[in-house]
């Protein structure tokens, strides 16, 4: 889009920032996604021991991983590792697939949605009658070929998870576009000249903020753990390199027997996630001018 | 808390006899927006009686609407509320009022016309439905006895078709029709207070005169309260027995409408009264001469929508919404388009500026419509602009109105952003609206100002035709007369010419050059404004003409006979088309159809 | 020589066996899942059978047996008056044609292998024949087998599920769909099968052995989570959840003495172990291999297994003949393994692959190798796939490095230290999609093994053995896998389910010898 | 609206000639050799390309790909490999289950996440609201497996309440149903709290009011029909995202679905079988979303079909 629109008419973007930061708990989001982001960062130098070493005292004798304690702060995994230390290194991993990852999603998602839905025509029909073929298609089974025939790495499992997930964006984009585009000032924008891309990302695409940001946030827990999954199949990342999702998944039967294995990383894509939410919640309100005299 | 219906008032008492049923004491409502609590109406308060008419009018954005959604208890909460003062209904404190107590009086005691009529309405339910369950909700009737109340009460409004109506969805209904199905929803339930916001805004003369005689005939009937929210001073003179005037949130003047018409004491009244275009015979400002090149020609255009049944969905009727309609509008020239509700303006106007697929000719501004380049199309768009009858509909929600209206400017690439901001803030103060508000939002103002935005938009490209559909209608005489002026000002200047949609025809006798008169779809009449006004000659037109409220409490309006029998409908099976009436010239322009009916 | 049934043992009841499994087929020629290996047996018989609980051979359909001097030649009696399902009695012909069945290449055996020493098998195999040239049937109650070389684990393969017999007519009738509606010779028979969902075997009141089966019925119920069968085996639900103590409650129920009760632990003729691709540097040098071997600390990994097997010195399992009792194998001593690498040319080590089946407890135990293997500077990225890949990857010329081989490890098809050579160690399976995953092929050794399996004179049993046991020992010299544990089998049952424990871990009846056992209210 | 649905069907199949084309060619270049599963492991050379001269998985891609698509224009999906039984019968058999299972689980999620979403829209930005959200995130982010076996563990075994596992009874459908469901309902209440505010705002809910209605009537009739539309997209979406789902739920209730067959049959490419459950699978995908689509025109008669 082109230049203007923020420079050229008097809008108040500190306004909307000040706001969003008067917001306790989008504060409160922002600062457990900074902290996240600070601990996958800065991991090796916070993580008392390597994500990948077996202790021989993180069993006890009968094979069984101990519980959280002064010695390993989140207890130890089915390998005698540190949990607290492959939680950090996680963070990588589950960042870069639930943020990411999911982002792309939403963005190619939210594309071509948006055209089919406001196109409609052949081109709608073709865009959307693509995305159900993308849908009817098995995803576990792209997954499971893809590992086949590339090197499995993380890089290659967020391209997988971004073209696996895209679809369901762009079919509820789709429908909700659609209507948009039947409202009076999408005419009146016509009316006026305002070219096509205008007309998107201008009048239409703020319209789906709410949704995106509801789908991009809850994105973030079902990326990580589809992440799981596909590590699971062999098209992840490869074991011992550790993210939340596969931490759950490799001690998801001993949820009874340990369950910090489970319940711990489970409760860290559950923080992410909300904090990603409280954000995006506020960011809303604040974008969306019918809420103003709401705070 | 039910009290039983005072049902032996007859006809209207006196004012000054009968018991008030709504007091409005020191009421102030006030905005909470960056933590400012800001007052938007200040301490109101007037008395309604049993059977009273009062009118408020005043100016645009001056708290009307918000004052009748006080009263209803359906200011948007959190940001809106009524910080002082009571509203009492029988003695009941409204204020204090439980939500479920609250709904109880709502629809059944106190009724509402919204002053939107585009959006008001549930888009994904029937006519019939919406009318229905409102009668449900308070009276425990069965289902059919309820859809047998709604049709009658869409009878009552004069509805064409009504029976086919209670199936149809609201987007398939005209503006005018809408407003209608509102005003049958509040009357349905014979109310002791009635809220009509702009009811009549909607409406041509012709239905505006039968609602207003409904109004009546349902106050004379039950003792109905109204309070009467216009701008058009011939509604009020001709409907209420007291005024309030308003202006900037508080009442500048209030008193039996005589009074107010005569002797006004404020200047603000005053200013108003004075600003009321009067309708004459067509003399004034003569009218342009003939020789200017048209900007827009249409030959023939035809515009039908289809309507679909049966179990496959096929196309079994056609809405004939424009039939072989042919028109020229020349550069600089004022051309307006008056009829009925429902008559296809508002489809031409569409047609015009390429929204409505349409068989025929249509040449704009040297452009013909259909199959254009996107180029080409694009300096069309430079050349023609609308404004849409439904100014929140028109508006997106969610960009601030500088924006909006500067918005053409940035499209077509007018000017560095510091003059478009100049050019969008004399815009502003043009059309009556102040620069502080140009970053605000559109459901921070009021209808009016609304109007008044979409108005700002559109001459902001200078085009040379602008399709103003319903433009001025909800203005307040004052604000009206200003941008009636800004219009004219603008055709002086750029010789921009105008596509005049409007019921009112005071305004269109003095702002037109010539004049077309509409009905179902045809042009029945068509000439210059002398000619239309001093000489009409179909029978249609000659209604339209005496149907229009005069703004003098003392003039009393010749009887019109009531219409008998069906309302005509342009709705045709496949196959079919209603008759095409060939316009006959009757010399100078001046063209006629012959009557196909005794009207 | 034969079994003695318990004295206690009353006919009667119904049992319930869980798998998450579903069973694919109970066609004898086509079954090899250890869900339906049990219930074949059940339902079918061959000519030769083993004593309940034990690796010890005894006669089958087959009421006695000869074999020809040169060992070459079989002849054995049939009992007579057996009935099939359908009624109609078992003779010699219907032997002869389960043969010629599970050898003709339409039928797609997968062990039609086991049958390559019977002569005639390759005129089979190529399908110029359509029956099997060594098989006669000399009258109806006598057949003669001749095999192209002398064989010493013949009576193995004729006790195998694949040498089953099975009645023509309802082969032919049924055609492909067979595997759906078994017809035998067995205990029980099947009565009722709703695919995903249930199967039900009920008692042969005909069956030719006396006094068994005990059981009325069994059900077995299908598409269930070992956690679940277990939550159910405690409500008293499950009579024998048939893929055992997941691990995940292993600790529990052993840590609790009630629940330990029910846990039978036997012995299992499993080895798990890590293959070396021979081929693929720098495993074609022996140093490396053996540094590798040791590198591995396999009392951890059994640790980490909860203690569920015993770290592994050679190919064979300990409760094999053949094992070789007073080898201790490659002990653990990752400094002389770093000393060998650098010897080897690799002082920083090297990087490689480890291939792993992707379900628990395998990705684990790969981590834990990688982990030893990091210690002795091999850096080894772990490729952890559905099984199909991994066996696609092991069969692939230089493309798996190292694989584990959990999951796909080799149990044994019967008693025989032969059946840990010839697939996996020998010259045959190191082929292009093979089964000897680490491409190790030593001339020498495939004849010794020849040479062994043609001892058929039982006198001469312990003179074989020790030639395997040789074999072995070889192997381990040239190092082309790490054996790493032989896992133990811990079978649940269900209070009431009675009948010796051997009968719970029988070797080859897994998870339970269905015949023999019984319930005790 | 006929040929609208005559169109639609021929593009599903072309859908579906598209995902069978696919998901054909991706097993034939997977590195995984179906013939080495069926021949065991003391096959030789010779057996092995005997059996895969007899399966014609020697022939070129495209004779494997036209005999396969000759035999299911005749409603042929083939044998399985390693069971050697009739794909067709196989998944006829475990079909019913599997749906019944995705409708279960359809009713749980949409009851459960509308009236939660409703309930949080209309107390929006209150305490409820806040523990909603974070329940729905709880339900998002919670992986199946260990939903399924706690719910299991609480109401089968320690209350007794729901059999532990197996078919045949609602009963059995309530635990299986509600754990596929649970993630869902997560989505489905956000979605719904997100676009009933907004529903709430508009002016026809304000006529709706204005007319005294009951609240339920203003919720239930006026607002949710317009806050459902942008969410009916998701029911077609959901049977995708259940794909993967009925693996797990499956097998921790021992639910005799098409789940454990397809995860069988992956792990051992078992090609029939996968193809066969592939298609079945985006068979009702695309009938899904072809529904969602027809509804959304009831409920909004703005929308149209063309
Ligand atoms: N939600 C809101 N937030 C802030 N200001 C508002 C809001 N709604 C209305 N206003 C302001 O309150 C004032 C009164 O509005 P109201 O709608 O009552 O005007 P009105 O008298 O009905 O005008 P009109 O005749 O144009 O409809 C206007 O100045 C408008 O800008
Ligand atoms: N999209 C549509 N589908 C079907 N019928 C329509 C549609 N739009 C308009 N109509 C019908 O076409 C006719 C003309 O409508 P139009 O909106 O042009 O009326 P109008 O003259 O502008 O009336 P008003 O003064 O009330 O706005 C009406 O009968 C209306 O019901
Ligand atoms: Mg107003
Ligand atoms: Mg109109």
């Amino acid at each position: 889009m082109t230049d203007a629109t923020s420079a050229d008419l008097p809008v108040r973007p500190q306004g909307a920032l000040r706001r969003l930061m008067r917001r306790k708990l989008a504060l409160l989001g922002v600062a457990v996604i900074a902290i996240v982001t600070i601990g996958a960062i800065f991991a090796p130098w916070i993580a008392p021991y390597q994500p990948q070493e077996q202790m021989f005292d993180g069993l006890t004798l009968e094979g069984s991983p101990l519980g959280p304690n002064a010695k390993f702060w989140l207890g130890t995994d089915l390998l005698g590792r540190d949990l607290f230390s492959r939680i950090l290194y996680g963070a990588r991993t589950s960042l870069i697939i639930g943020v990411v990852a999911n982002g792309l999603a939403l963005i190619i998602g939210t594309l071509i949605g948006v055209t089919a839905g406001y196109f409609r025509g052949w081109i709608g029909a073709v865009l959307m009658r693509f995305t159900d073929l993308m849908m009817a298609f098995p995803a576990l089974l792209l997954a499971i070929c893809l590992a086949a025939i590339f090197t499995p790495s993380l890089w290659i499992v967020a391209m997988v998870i971004a073209l696996v997930n895209w679809v369901q964006t762009a079919r509820v984009v789709y429908t909700e576009t659609s209507a948009l585009a039947e409202r009076e000032f999408v005419a009146a924008e016509k009316t006026l000249g305002a070219g096509t891309a205008r007309i998107l990302f201008r009048h239409i695409l703020p319209h789906l903020v709410p949704m995106i940001i509801v789908w991009g946030t809850l994105g973030i827990s079902t990326t990580v753990l589809l992440e799981a999954t596909l590590s699971y199949l062999g098209v992840g990342v490869q074991p011992p390199t550790p993210s939340w999702g596969n931490i759950i998944f490799e001690n998801q039967t001993y949820f009874q027997a340990a369950p910090w294995l489970v319940f711990i990383p489970g409760a860290a894509i559950l923080l992410l996630a909300l904090a990603f939410n409280l954000v995006g919640d506020a960011l809303r309100d604040v974008l969306d001018p019918t809420q103003r005299g709401r705070e | 808390m039910i009290e039983v219906k005072d049902m032996t008032t007859g006809a209207a008492a006196a004012p000054d006899t009968a018991p008030p049923v709504l007091q409005v004491q020191g009421l102030t409502i006030s905005v909470r927006a960056e933590g400012r609590e800001r007052p938007l109406v200040s301490d109101l308060s007037f008395t309604l009686a049993r059977g009273e008419t009062i009118a408020i009018a005043g100016e645009s954005g001056s708290g009307k609407s918000l004052t009748s959604l006080a009263i209803m208890g359906l200011l948007p909460p959190p940001a809106l509320r009524v910080s002082e003062g009571r509203i009492l209904l029988n003695d009941q404190d409204l204020t204090s009022l439980s939500e479920s107590r609250m709904r109880t009086v709502r629809g059944n005691r106190i009724a509402m016309i919204f002053q939107e009529p585009m959006t008001s309405l549930n888009p994904v339910l029937t006519i019939g439905l919406q009318l229905a369950e409102a009668i449900r909700a308070h009276e425990p009737i069965s289902k059919r006895e309820a859809r047998a109340r709604a049709l009658e009460a869409l009878k009552a409004v004069r509805i064409s078709e009504p029976e086919r109506r209670m199936g149809q969805y609201p987007h398939e209904l005209s503006g005018g029709m809408r407003q209608r199905v509102m005003i049958a929803m509040a009357l349905a339930l014979r109310p002791d207070v009635l809220i009509a916001d702009e009811p009549t805004t909607a409406l041509d003369v012709t239905v505006q005169r039968e609602v207003l005689d409904l109004l009546r005939d349902l106050q004379r009937e039950m003792g109905t309260a109204i309070i009467l929210i216009t701008h058009d001073m011939g509604v009020v003179s001709e409907m209420a027995e007291r005024v309030i005037v308003m202006k900037q949130g508080r009442a500048v003047e209030q008193g039996p409408v005589r009074q107010i018409f005569e002797a006004p004491q404020e200047s603000y009244t005053r200013d108003l009264l004075a600003a009321v275009p009067r309708m004459g015979d067509g003399s004034g400002a003569p009218a342009r001469d003939g020789d200017a090149a048209p900007v827009a020609s249409l030959r023939d255009v035809r515009v039908r929508f289809d309507i679909r049944g049966g179990i496959l969905s096929q196309v079994t009727h056609r809405v004939h919404a424009v039939e072989n309609v042919s028109l020229d509008i020349m550069a600089g020239e004022t051309f307006s388009l008056v009829g009925e509700s429902g008559c296809g303006k508002s489809t031409i106007a569409k047609a015009l500026v390429g929204l409505v697929p349409h068989q025929g000719r249509i040449e704009v501004a040297g452009h013909v419509l259909g199959g254009m380049k996107s180029s080409d199309m694009k300096s069309l768009r430079r050349d023609v602009q609308i404004v849409f009858q439904d100014p929140m509909a028109a508006l997106d929600p969610r960009m601030r109105v500088g924006e909006l209206v500067g918005e053409p400017l940035l499209i077509h690439a007018i000017g560095t952003p510091e003059e478009r901001r100049e050019r969008v803030a004399g815009l502003f103060e043009r059309v009556g609206l102040s620069r502080d508000q140009l970053d605000r939002y559109p459901h921070e103002f009021s209808g009016g100002q609304r109007q008044r935005i979409c108005i700002a938009r559109a001459l902001a490209l200078q085009p040379k035709l602008i399709v103003a559909d319903e433009s001025v209608s909800a203005l307040d005489v004052s604000v009206q007369a200003r941008v009636l002026d800004l219009l004219a000002a603008l055709k002086r200047e750029f010789g921009i010419a105008y596509l005049f949609i409007s019921h009112d025809m005071a305004v269109v006798e003095n702002i037109s050059d010539r004049v077309a008169v509409m009905y179902m779809g045809q042009i029945v009449e068509m000439g210059t404004r002398a000619q239309i006004f001093g000489n009409p000659r179909h029978p249609y037109t000659k209604r339209l003409m005496a149907a229009v409220p005069v703004p003098d409490p003392t003039h009393r309006r010749p009887p019109v006979p009531r219409l008998a029998g069906e309302v005509p409908s342009p709705v045709y099976p496949v196959g079919e088309a209603p008759q095409r009436l060939p316009l006959r010239n009757l010399g100078d322009g001046h063209l006629v159809a012959d009557a196909p009916e005794p009207m | 020589q034969d079994y003695q049934p318990d004295p206690n043992a009353k006919p009667g009841g119904n049992i319930i066996v869980t798998y998450k499994d579903d069973v694919a087929t109970l066609d004898p020629a086509i079954g090899y899942d250890w869900q339906n290996w049990s219930m074949i047996k059940s339902v079918f018989d061959g000519l030769m059978d083993y004593v309940p609980g034990t690796t010890e051979l005894r006669p089958g359909l087959a009421e006695s047996y000869e074999i020809s001097d040169d060992g070459k030649t079989f002849t054995f009696h049939l009992r007579k008056g057996v009935k099939f399902h359908n009624g109609r009695e078992m003779t010699a012909e219907d032997v002869k044609y389960s043969l010629d069945r599970v050898t003709t290449p339409a039928t797609q055996s997968p062990g039609a292998g086991f049958f390559g020493s019977i002569k005639g098998y390759d005129a089979m195999a190529d399908g110029s024949a359509t029956s099997l040239e060594g098989v006669t049937v000399v009258d109806p109650y006598t057949v003669q087998i001749e095999l192209s070389r002398p064989d010493a684990t013949f009576l193995h393969v004729m006790a195998l599920n694949f040498s089953s017999v099975v009645p023509k007519e309802e082969v032919e009738k049924y055609g492909t769909d067979f595997g759906k509606h078994p017809v035998g010779t067995g205990a029980f028979k099947l009565s009722d099968w709703t695919i995903g969902q249930q199967l039900v075997l009920t008692k042969n009141a005909d069956y030719w052995r006396d006094g068994v089966p005990y059981l009325d019925q069994i059900t077995f119920e299908v598409g269930q989570e070992p956690i679940v069968a277990l939550l159910r085996l405690q409500k008293g639900e499950v009579d024998v959840p048939g893929d055992g103590i997941p691990p995940a409650k292993f600790n529990e129920v052993m840590g609790n003495p009630d629940e330990a009760s029910h846990v039978v632990v036997g012995g299992q003729l499993h080895t798990g172990y890590i293959t070396l691709n021979v081929e693929m540097a720098p495993f074609d040098k022996v140093e490396v291999r053996q540094a590798i071997n040791m590198a591995i600390n396999k009392d951890r990994i059994v640790q980490m297994i909860n203690g569920r097997a015993t770290p592994a010195t050679q190919p064979l399992p300990p409760s094999m003949p053949g094992y070789t009792k007073d080898y201790a194998g490659y002990a653990f001593d990752p400094e002389k393994a770093k000393a060998m690498l650098a010897e080897a040319g690799y002082p920083d080590g090297f990087e490689t692959e480890l291939y792993v089946m992707n379900t628990d407890p395998n990705p684990r135990i790969a981590q834990a190798i990688q982990q030893d293997l990091s210690s002795i500077g091999v850096r080894a990225d772990i490729k952890a796939l559905a099984q199909a890949n991994v066996i696609e990857a092991g069969g692939t010329p230089k493309t798996a490095p190292m694989i584990w081989s959990g999951g796909m490890a080799w149990i044994a098809d019967f008693p025989d230290p032969s059946n840990f050579y010839g697939p996996i160690l020998g010259c045959a399976g190191a082929v292009e999609g093979g089964w000897n995953w680490s491409w190790y092929c030593n001339k020498d050794l495939d004849a010794m093994a020849a040479e062994a399996d043609s001892i058929v004179d039982p006198a001469k049993t312990d003179e074989r053995l020790k030639m395997w046991s040789d074999i072995y020992m070889k192997v381990m010299e040239d190092a082309p896998w790490v054996p790493v544990f032989n896992e133990n089998r811990y079978t649940m049952k269900s209070t009431r389910m009675g009948g010796a424990d051997a009968l719970y871990v029988d070797p080859v009846s897994i998870p339970v010898n269905y015949d023999y056992v019984y319930v005790t209210e | 609206m006929l040929a609208y649905l005559t169109r639609r069907l021929i593009q599903s199949a072309l859908i579906l000639l598209g995902v069978s084309f696919i998901t054909f060619f991706l097993l034939y270049v997977l590195p995984a050799d179906p013939v080495r599963q069926i021949a065991g492991r003391s096959a030789t050379a010779e057996t092995v390309a005997n059996i895969r001269h007899q399966l014609g998985l020697d022939q070129p891609f495209v004779v494997q790909y036209a005999r396969y698509l000759g035999g299911l224009v005749q409603g042929d999906m083939g044998r399985s490999y390693l069971q050697k039984t009739e794909v067709a019968t196989l998944i006829a058999a475990r079909l019913p289950a599997t749906l019944l299972l995705m409708l279960g689980a359809i009713v749980a999620e949409l009851v459960i996440g509308l009236s939660l979403g409703v309930i949080a829209a209309i107390r929006r930005g209150g305490a409820l609201d806040q523990s909603l959200m974070i329940t729905s995130f709880v339900a998002v982010s919670a992986p199946q497996f260990v939903v399924g076996l706690l719910l299991l563990y609480v109401f089968a075994v320690k209350l007794s309440w729901f059999p532990i596992g197996g078919y045949g009874s609602f009963s059995h459908l309530v635990l299986p149903a509600l754990t596929l469901g649970i993630m869902g309902s997560g989505w489905y209440s956000r979605m719904m709290r997100s676009s009933m505010i907004d529903v709430l705002r508009s002016d026809y809910i304000r006529t709706a009011r204005a007319k005294g209605l009951k609240r339920m009537r203003v919720l239930a009739l006026h607002a949710m029909p317009n806050a459902i539309l942008p969410i009916i997209a998701m029911i077609g979406i959901d049977i995708g995202i259940f794909m993967s789902g009925i693996v797990v739920v499956e097998s921790v209730f021992g639910w005799p679905g098409i789940g454990q067959l397809a995860w069988q049959a992956i792990q051992r490419v078992d090609i029939p079988i996968i193809m066969g459950v592939t298609l079945v699978s985006a068979c009702a995908i695309v009938l899904g979303n072809l529904l969602a689509d027809m509804i959304t025109p009831f409920i909004d008669p703005r929308i149209k079909l063309r």
